[in-house]
C-alpha cells in the first residue's frame, strides 16, 4: 500500500527512552489478497499490537509501508525491490510463502537489508541461503517437527504413517519429524505426499494409511487443507483406531473453530499454543483478543514478536540497515512463548516447543498443553554467515 | 502394506464420491454448453457461492436449511447472471464468453471476499449423516455414501426428464438444432433461461454439498473449475452420458492415479485429456455427431 | 490480413516515444513496470499472431511463457551455457513445444480448441510442479541476467534492462509483422476466414496452424527467459492457466486481431492492476467489472474502439490529401 | 484424367452413392444433371476428399488418390468450386485469388516472403481476373461486392489454381440469366485442355458446353453419353427432364 501509514509511538513518557529519536521506514510484506490473506492479517494484527506494547520503550518512531505479496513470488519481488530501492526502508518484515522469501532472498540480501521473516519457514532460509540481513522471528520447519520424532516414540509409538502436501515445506516438516523418530527407534510405515493445493479429497489417502498396519498418523497440512483433512480424518472414524498426529499448523486456532468436534484428541507441536500459561501470554492474548474478538494464532504471535524485535534492536541505539541488521541478531527476549534469541550461526529464532492436544473446552475448542519440549537451535545446514561489513 | 479387498472397496467407493459431486458440477455446464453453445468458466465460482451460502444458512437453520435454500439462492444470483449478462452474450463467440466469464470469476472471488472474509468457514454434517456404514466389509462414511446416493438420485431424475418428458425432449431439440426448435414452436429461450437456473442450482447444491467435507474457501471455486472443465471435455460437450462417463473417468484416475502412481496423479488426467482430444476432439459422447 | 494504417503507425510512434521517455526518466519503480509492460506486451503480441490472425484462441501462451522462463533458467542455470545461447535455446524450445501443440490442437476448433490448449498448458503447470529438479513450488532463483558488458550495457542496471526490453520487443513487433505478412501469416488468415476452402485450394492446414502456433511460442518463450531474468526467480506461478487468463484478457482489452492493440492493452493493464492494487486488495472485482464491460460493450477493445471512432476520420483525411497529390484521382492503396 | 470406380457412400441407411463409375478424358467437358438429392454434390466431395467413400476408388491422373487428403488432392491438380459461396469474406477479391493463387505457386507457406506480393502469384490474379471478369472489383472486399460478382469469384478462386481438373457445383446457382449468359462465356473461354465437371441445372447452358453428359439419380448413373443422346433419352425424360420440358 502506498499510503504511508505513520506510526507515531514513543512519545509522551520520557522516562526510559533513549534521547535520539530515528524516524525508520518499515516495509511491512505481507499477503493480503490469495490464499494467505487469512495470516496475513493475524501478524498484521499481531505487529501492530506489539508496536503498541512495546513501542514506548525505544525512542525510535516507525513509518510503515505496507504492501501486498498477494502470495504471487514475482509480485512480491517487484515489491520488495520498490520497497528497498524507491521507498529506501530501513528495515522490511513479514513474509508469509517460503516461495515468496525465496524470491526476494538474493534482492534483500545483495542489498543489504535486514529482513525480519514473520512466518516462511523453508530450511534453507537459515541454512544453505542464509544471509546475515535475514533474521527470522517465526519457525523453521525443521524446528517445530523435530522434537515431535522423540516425544512421540516415547509415547510408546513404534509404527507412523506420515502425510504432507507435496512441496517444499511439506517434505520438510515430514523429513524433520522422520529422522527423529527413527533415530530413536521407530518406523515409517508409509509416507505420502499429496498434490498441493490440488488436494480436495483425502479419502484415497487416509485409506491407504488405514492399510499401512501404522499406529498412528503424523501429518503436516496448514489452511483450507488442514481443515479438509481433519474432517475428513474424523469421518474415516479413523481417529479412534489410529490416533492422529501432526505439526500444530493443523489445529491452529484460526481454522480449529472450522473443523470443530473433528480436531477433539489431535495431538501436534508448535512453537506457540494460545493458552500457554505466562504472564506475557495472558497480557498478549487479552490484548489480543479486546482488538479483534478472536483467540491469538501462531501467525499473530509471530508479528507480535517481530514488532518487539525490531524494537529490541532499534533500543540499541541501531537506525541504519547495517546496524539494525547487526542488532537483530542479536535480540532475546521472554514473549509468549517463552524465552526466545536468535541463533547467530543461522538468524533463526531458538525457542520452546509445545506438544498441545486440541480438547473441548466451555466456549468451543480449546487447547491443552502436554509438555514443552527443551528450545534447541536448528543444525547450521550449510549456512556460512559472513559479517557484515559497511 | 497389506492391501485387501476392503482396501479397493473403500477407494472404489471414494472415487464414485469423487465422480458423483463433479457430476453434479459438470451437468449443469455441460448442457448449458449444449443448448446455448455458451461456456461458462464462472460456474466453479457458483459452486463456491453455493458452498458460502450453505455455510451462512446452517448458520441459522442447520444443515438442512443450506442443503435446500443454497442451490434456490445460487439459482437467484443465476436469474440476475442471465439477465444482466448471458443474455446479451448468445450471440457472441467463445472467446467473448470465456472472457465475460472469466472477469466474472474475478469478480465473484473478491466479492466472497467483501461479504464473508479470507477465513476458511465450515458446516457440520447433520446428526443422521454423522457416524459411518458398513457394507462390502468395511465401515464408509454416511456422508460420502449420501453423496453419491445423491449424485445418483440427481443423475436418475435427470435421465427421466431429458428422456421422457416434455420439456426433455424440448431441451433435446434444443441441443441438436436450436433454429429448429425455434421452429417448431418452441420457446427457446426461455428454455435457456430454466437450464440456466437449473444448472446454477445444481451447481449451488453441489457446493452445499462439498461444504461439510471440504473447507469454504474463497478460492474453492478456481480449484473446481478446471477438474469441471475436464470432465466435460473428455465427456463430450452437451450429453448427460458424456457428464456421468467423464465424471466417472476422472473420478477413479484420481483416486487409483493417487494410489498405484502418486508421482503421476496430477499430470495422469491431463495427458488423458489429451489423449482423449487427439482420438476424440469432440469427446467421448458429444450431444452432436 | 494484417496492414498498417495511419492510426497504426501514430500510436505505435506513441508508444514508443512514451516507452523510451519512461526508459529514460523514470524513478526505480516506474522502470519496473515498464519492464513488466515490456515483457507482457511481448507476450500478448504472440498471443494476437494466433488469436487475432489465425482464430486460435489459446489458453496456453502462459505456460509457454513458463516454459521459456524454466529452460532458460536450466540451460543458463543448471547446465552452465552461456546466456545468449541459453536465451536462444529457450526460444527454440518453447517453440517446439508450442509446435508440438499446435499440431495435435489444430483438429479443435472454438471451445474445444481453448479447452484443448488449457489442458495443454495445466500439464506443463503439473509438471513443473511436481518436478523437485524445478524447484518444485518454491521455483528457481538466482537466475544471471543476459552478460552484455563487452559491448558496454550492464543490465543488471534496471534502466538498461528495461531498455534491452524494449529493443528486443522491436524487434518482436517487426518479426510479428513480417510473419502476418509472409505466405505462411497470409495462409493463416485464409485459414481464419474459411478454412475449408483453404483445404480444398490445397494447403495442409494443420501445419500452417502449428507453424504458426510454434512461432508465437517462440515469442512467448522469448518474452519467458526475459521475464526470468527481469525477477532473476521463476515459479511455477508462471505457467498457471490464470496467466494465459490475463493475457487474453489483455489481448481483448486491447484490441484483438490489430497487433497494435495489444500493445494498448498490456500498457493499460499493467498500469490499473499497479494503480487499483494500492487502493484496494479488492482490485480484481474492479479489473473483472472493466473486462466485462470491454467485452460487453461489442468494441474491439481499446484500440479497436479508437480505431472505429477516430481512424475512419483519419483514413479519409488522408486520402483526400493523397487524391489532391494524384490530379488522376488514382489513390493509392494503402 | 478423372476416373472413379463403383463409388459407394452411405450416410446411415441411406445410400447416397451407388457404385458410381467415371471416366473423364483430358480436356473434357462434362456435366452431371440430376434431380435435387440425386447425390450429385456428396459425389463432388468424394472426389475431392472432403468424404471418405464406402467402396471404390478416385483416379486423379492415372494415380490411386482414394487415400489422400483433400489438400493433397487439391495439389495434385484438383480444384472446386462451391455451390454455395465458400469464400475468405473478410479479404478483397484479390487477396482472395492471390491465396490460391500462392498455393500453386507455393508460396503459401514461406516465411521469407510476401505471398501477395510475389509477381508469379500477381501474374496469375491478373489473368484469373482477366478470365472471370473480375478486374473492376480486385480491390473491393468480399462483403462489400454483389452476389453476381461472388459467383464469378467463387470459380476464379478455385481457377487460381491452376488445376488440371476443375469440379464446378452449380456455378450459376442463384443467377439471373443475364449473368448466366456471362458465364456461358466464361466456360468457353477457359482453356480447352482444363478438364471440367460441372454440376448444372441450367439446361441451355449444359447443353451447350457439354461434351458429355451423366446423369444421376438415387446415387447412381442412369445415364452416360453425348448430349444430343441426352435429349432423346426416354429414360432420362422420366427422370428429370420432363421438368425442364415443362419449363
Amino acid at each position: 500500500m502506498k499510503r504511508a501509514i505513520l506510526a507515531a509511538l514513543g512519545l509522551a513518557t520520557g522516562l526510559a527512552v533513549p534521547a535520539s529519536a530515528e524516524d525508520i521506514k518499515v516495509g511491512l510484506m505481507l499477503p493480503y489478497s490469495g490464499v494467505y490473506a487469512a495470516l496475513g492479517n493475524d501478524i498484521e494484527a499481531g505487529f501492530n499490537l506489539g508496536l503498541e506494547h512495546f513501542g514506548a520503550e525505544t525512542g525510535a518512531t516507525f513509518e510503515i509501508i505496507k504492501e501486498d505479496t498477494e502470495v504471487k513470488p514475482p509480485v512480491a519481488l517487484g515489491k520488495a525491490k520498490k520497497l528497498i530501492l524507491q521507498d529506501e526502508v530501513d528495515v522490511m518484515a513479514g513474509i508469509v510463502s517460503s516461495g515468496v522469501l525465496a524470491a526476494v532472498r538474493d534482492m534483500v540480501h545483495g542489498a543489504g537489508v535486514p529482513l525480519i521473516v514473520a512466518n516462511a519457514g523453508n530450511d534453507e532460509a537459515t541454512g544453505e541461503q542464509c544471509s546475515p540481513f535475514i533474521t527470522r522471528m517465526s519457525f523453521s520447519n525443521g524446528q517445530v517437527n523435530r522434537p515431535m520424532g522423540k516425544w512421540m516414540y516415547d509415547q510408546g509409538i513404534r509404527k507412523v504413517f506420515t502425510l504432507a502436501p507435496d512441496y517444499a515445506a511439506g517434505r520438510q516438516m515430514i523429513d524433520a519429524f522422520a529422522a527423529t523418530f527413527t533415530a530413536a527407534g521407530g518406523e515409517i510405515v508409509g509416507q505420502e505426499f499429496t498434490p498441493f493445493q490440488k488436494t480436495q479429497d483425502f479419502g484415497p489417502y487416509l485409506a491407504q494409511a488405514k492399510a499401512s498396519g501404522a499406529e498412528a498418523v503424523f501429518v503436516f497440512y496448514a489452511g483450507g487443507e488442514a481443515i479438509s483433512f481433519v474432517k475428513q480424518y474424523d469421518s474415516f472414524g479413523l481417529k479412534a483406531e489410529l490416533p492422529l498426529y501432526g505439526s500444530g499448523f493443523l489445529t491452529s486456532s484460526l481454522y480449529v473453530e472450522a473443523e470443530g468436534p473433528a480436531a477433539e484428541g489431535v495431538i501436534t507441536a508448535l512453537h506457540y499454543v494460545p493458552t500457554l500459561d505466562n504472564a506475557a501470554n495472558v497480557a498478549f492474548s487479552e490484548a489480543f483478543k479486546a482488538k479483534t474478538g478472536r483467540v491469538p494464532s501462531e501467525y499473530a504471535v509471530q508479528g507480535y514478536d517481530t514488532a518487539r524485535a525490531l524494537i529490541e534492536a532499534t533500543k540499541t541505539g541501531a537506525a541504519d540497515r547495517a546496524s539494525l541488521a547487526n542488532a537483530l541478531r542479536a535480540v532475546s527476549f521472554e514473549g509468549p512463548r517463552g524465552k526466545l534469541a536468535i541463533d547467530p550461526a543461522t538468524n533463526n529464532v531458538v525457542q520452546p516447543i509445545y506438544v498441545y492436544e486440541t480438547v473441548a473446552g466451555e466456549a468451543g475448542l480449546t487447547q491443552k498443553v502436554l509438555g514443552a519440549l527443551p528450545a534447541e537451535a536448528d543444525p547450521v545446514n550449510g549456512c556460512e554467515m559472513p559479517a557484515i561489513t559497511n | 502394506m497389506s492391501l485387501d479387498l476392503g482396501f479397493w472397496a473403500l477407494q472404489g467407493l471414494n472415487a464414485l464420491q469423487l465422480s458423483m459431486l463433479l457430476f453434479l458440477l459438470s451437468i449443469g455446464l455441460t448442457v448449458i454448453f449444449g443448448l446455448m453453445h455458451f461456456v461458462n468458466l464462472a460456474h466453479g465460482s457458483l459452486y463456491a457461492l453455493g458452498a458460502y451460502f450453505a455455510a451462512t444458512l446452517a448458520g441459522f437453520g442447520g444443515y438442512w436449511a443450506g442443503f435446500f435454500l443454497a442451490p434456490v439462492a445460487v439459482a437467484g444470483v443465476g436469474v440476475l447472471l442471465y439477465s444482466g449478462l448471458i443474455r446479451r452474450m448468445r450471440k457472441s463467440g467463445p472467446m467473448a464468453q470465456v472472457l465475460v466469464t472469466f472477469g466474472l470469476i474475478f469478480a465473484m472471488l473478491d466479492l466472497t471476499r467483501l461479504f464473508w472474509g479470507d477465513l476458511a468457514l465450515a458446516i457440520e454434517v447433520p446428526e443422521v449423516l454423522g457416524g459411518r456404514v458398513a457394507l462390502l466389509g468395511i465401515e464408509y462414511p454416511t456422508y460420502r455414501l449420501f453423496i453419491i446416493a445423491l449424485g445418483l438420485a440427481i443423475f436418475a431424475a435427470l435421465a427421466f426428464v431429458l428422456g421422457r418428458t416434455q420439456i426433455g425432449a424440448m431441451i433435446r431439440a434444443g441441443v441438436d438444432n436450436d433454429a429448429m426448435a425455434a421452429c417448431l414452436g418452441i420457446n427457446v429461450e426461455r428454455l435457456f433461461f430454466i437450464v440456466f437456473c437449473v444448472g446454477c442450482a445444481l451447481a449451488g447444491l453441489a457446493g452445499a454439498v462439498a461444504a461439510p467435507l471440504l473447507s469454504v474457501t474463497p478460492d474453492m471455486g478456481l480449484q473446481i473449475l478446471i477438474p469441471t472443465l475436464i470432465v466435460i471435455v473428455i465427456g463430450g460437450l452437451g450429453s448427460l452420458k458424456g457428464a456421468i462417463a467423464g465424471s466417472l473417468i476422472f473420478g477413479f484416475v484420481q483416486t487409483f492415479g493417487a494410489v498405484l502412481a502418486p508421482q503421476l496423479a496430477s499430470v495422469l488426467i491431463y495427458a488423458l485429456l489429451a489423449a482423449v482430444l487427439v482420438v476424440k476432439p469432440v469427446g467421448l459422447f458429444p450431444a452432436k455427431g | 490480413m494484417f496492414k498498417h494504417n495511419t492510426l497504426r503507425y501514430a500510436v505505435l510512434v506513441l508508444l514508443a516515444a512514451g516507452a523510451l521517455f519512461q526508459a529514460l526518466t523514470a524513478e526505480y519503480f516506474g522502470l519496473e513496470i515498464l519492464t513488466e509492460i515490456l515483457i507482457l506486451a511481448m507476450l500478448v503480441l504472440a498471443l494476437d499472431i494466433v488469436a487475432g490472425f489465425g482464430g486460435m484462441v489459446s489458453l496456453c501462451h502462459g505456460a509457454l511463457m513458463g516454459v521459456g522462463a524454466y529452460a532458460f533458467a536450466l540451460l543458463a542455470g543448471q547446465a552452465g551455457i552461456a546466456p545468449v545461447l541459453a536465451m536462444a535455446g529457450a526460444v527454440a524450445f518453447s517453440g517446439g513445444i508450442a509446435w508440438v501443440i499446435g499440431a495435435i490442437c489444430a483438429r479443435s476448433h472454438g471451445i474445444y480448441f481453448i479447452m484443448a490448449t488449457l489442458a495443454f498448458g495445466q500439464m506443463a503447470y503439473s509438471f513443473v510442479f511436481e518436478s523437485p529438479v524445478l524447484g518444485g513450488d518454491d521455483g528457481i532463483s538466482g537466475i544471471a541476467r543476459l552478460d552484455l558488458t563487452q559491448i558496454g550495457v550492464d543490465l543488471n542496471d534496471s534502466r538498461s534492462f528495461a531498455l534491452f526490453c524494449l529493443a528486443l520487443l522491436a524487434v518482436v513487433y517487426g518479426a510479428s509483422v513480417l510473419i502476418l505478412r509472409s505466405g505462411l501469416g497470409r495462409s493463416l488468415s485464409g485459414v481464419m476466414h474459411n478454412e475449408q476452402r483453404m483445404r480444398a485450394l490445397g494447403l495442409t492446414v494443420w501445419r500452417v496452424k502449428a507453424d504458426v502456433f510454434g512461432l508465437s511460442g517462440m515469442i512467448a518463450g522469448l518474452a519467458g527467459a526475459l521475464a526470468a531474468q527481469h525477477s532473476m526467480f521463476i515459479s511455477p506461478g508462471l505457467l498457471s492457466w490464470t496467466v494465459s487468463g490475463e493475457a487474453l484478457v489483455v489481448v481483448i482489452l486491447g484490441g484483438l486481431g490489430t497487433l497494435v492493440g495489444p500493445l494498448v492493452g498490456a500498457v493499460a493493464f499493467v498500469v490499473l492492476k499497479h494503480e487499483l492494487s494500492a487502493i484496494t486488495t479488492y482490485w480484481h472485482l474492479i479489473v473483472g467489472v472493466i473486462l466485462i464491460a470491454v467485452v460487453m460493450s461489442r468494441a474491439n477493445g481499446i484500440f479497436g474502439w479508437i480505431e472505429a471512432r477516430w481512424g475512419a476520420r483519419i483514413e479519409r483525411r488522408v486520402a483526400d490529401a493523397t487524391r489532391k497529390q494524384q490530379p488522376d484521382g488514382v489513390a493509392s492503396d494503402a | 484424367m478423372l476416373e472413379t470406380r463403383n463409388l459407394s457412400k452411405s450416410f446411415g441407411a441411406i445410400q447416397v452413392t451407388r457404385n458410381v463409375s467415371l471416366k473423364l478424358e483430358r480436356g473434357e467437358r462434362r456435366v452431371i444433371l440430376g434431380p435435387n438429392g440425386a447425390g450429385k454434390t456428396t459425389l463432388f466431395n468424394l472426389l475431392v476428399g472432403e468424404l471418405t467413400p464406402d467402396a471404390g476408388s478416385v483416379h486423379l491422373a492415372g494415380e490411386d488418390v482414394t487415400a489422400l487428403p483433400v489438400a493433397k488432392r487439391a495439389r495434385r491438380g484438383l480444384s472446386r468450386s462451391y455451390q454455395k459461396n465458400t469464400l475468405f469474406d473478410g479479404l478483397t477479391v484479390e487477396q482472395n485469388l492471390g491465396l490460391a493463387a500462392a498455393l500453386y505457386t507455393g508460396h503459401a507457406t514461406r516465411l521469407w516472403s510476401d505471398s501477395l506480393a510475389k509477381p508469379e502469384v500477381r501474374e496469375i490474379v491478373a489473368e484469373v481476373a482477366e478470365q472471370v471478369n473480375l478486374m473492376p472489383h480486385l480491390h473491393a472486399r468480399v462483403s462489400e461486392v454483389s452476389y453476381g460478382v461472388r459467383r464469378q469469384l467463387e470459380v476464379g478462386v478455385a481457377l487460381a489454381t491452376r488445376p488440371l481438373v476443375l469440379l464446378m457445383d452449380e456455378p450459376t446457382s442463384g443467377v439471373g440469366p443475364e449473368m448466366s449468359k456471362g458465364f456461358h462465356d466464361l466456360l468457353n473461354n477457359l482453356p480447352r485442355d482444363l478438364t471440367l465437371l460441372i454440376i448444372e441445372h441450367d439446361m441451355d447452358l449444359a447443353f451447350d458446353v457439354a461434351d458429355t453428359i451423366t446423369v444421376l439419380n438415387y446415387g447412381e448413373v442412369v445415364f452416360d453419353g453425348l448430349p444430343e443422346e441426352a435429349r432423346g433419352s426416354k429414360l432420362l425424360k422420366e427422370i428429370y427432364l420432363g421438368s425442364w420440358e415443362d419449363a
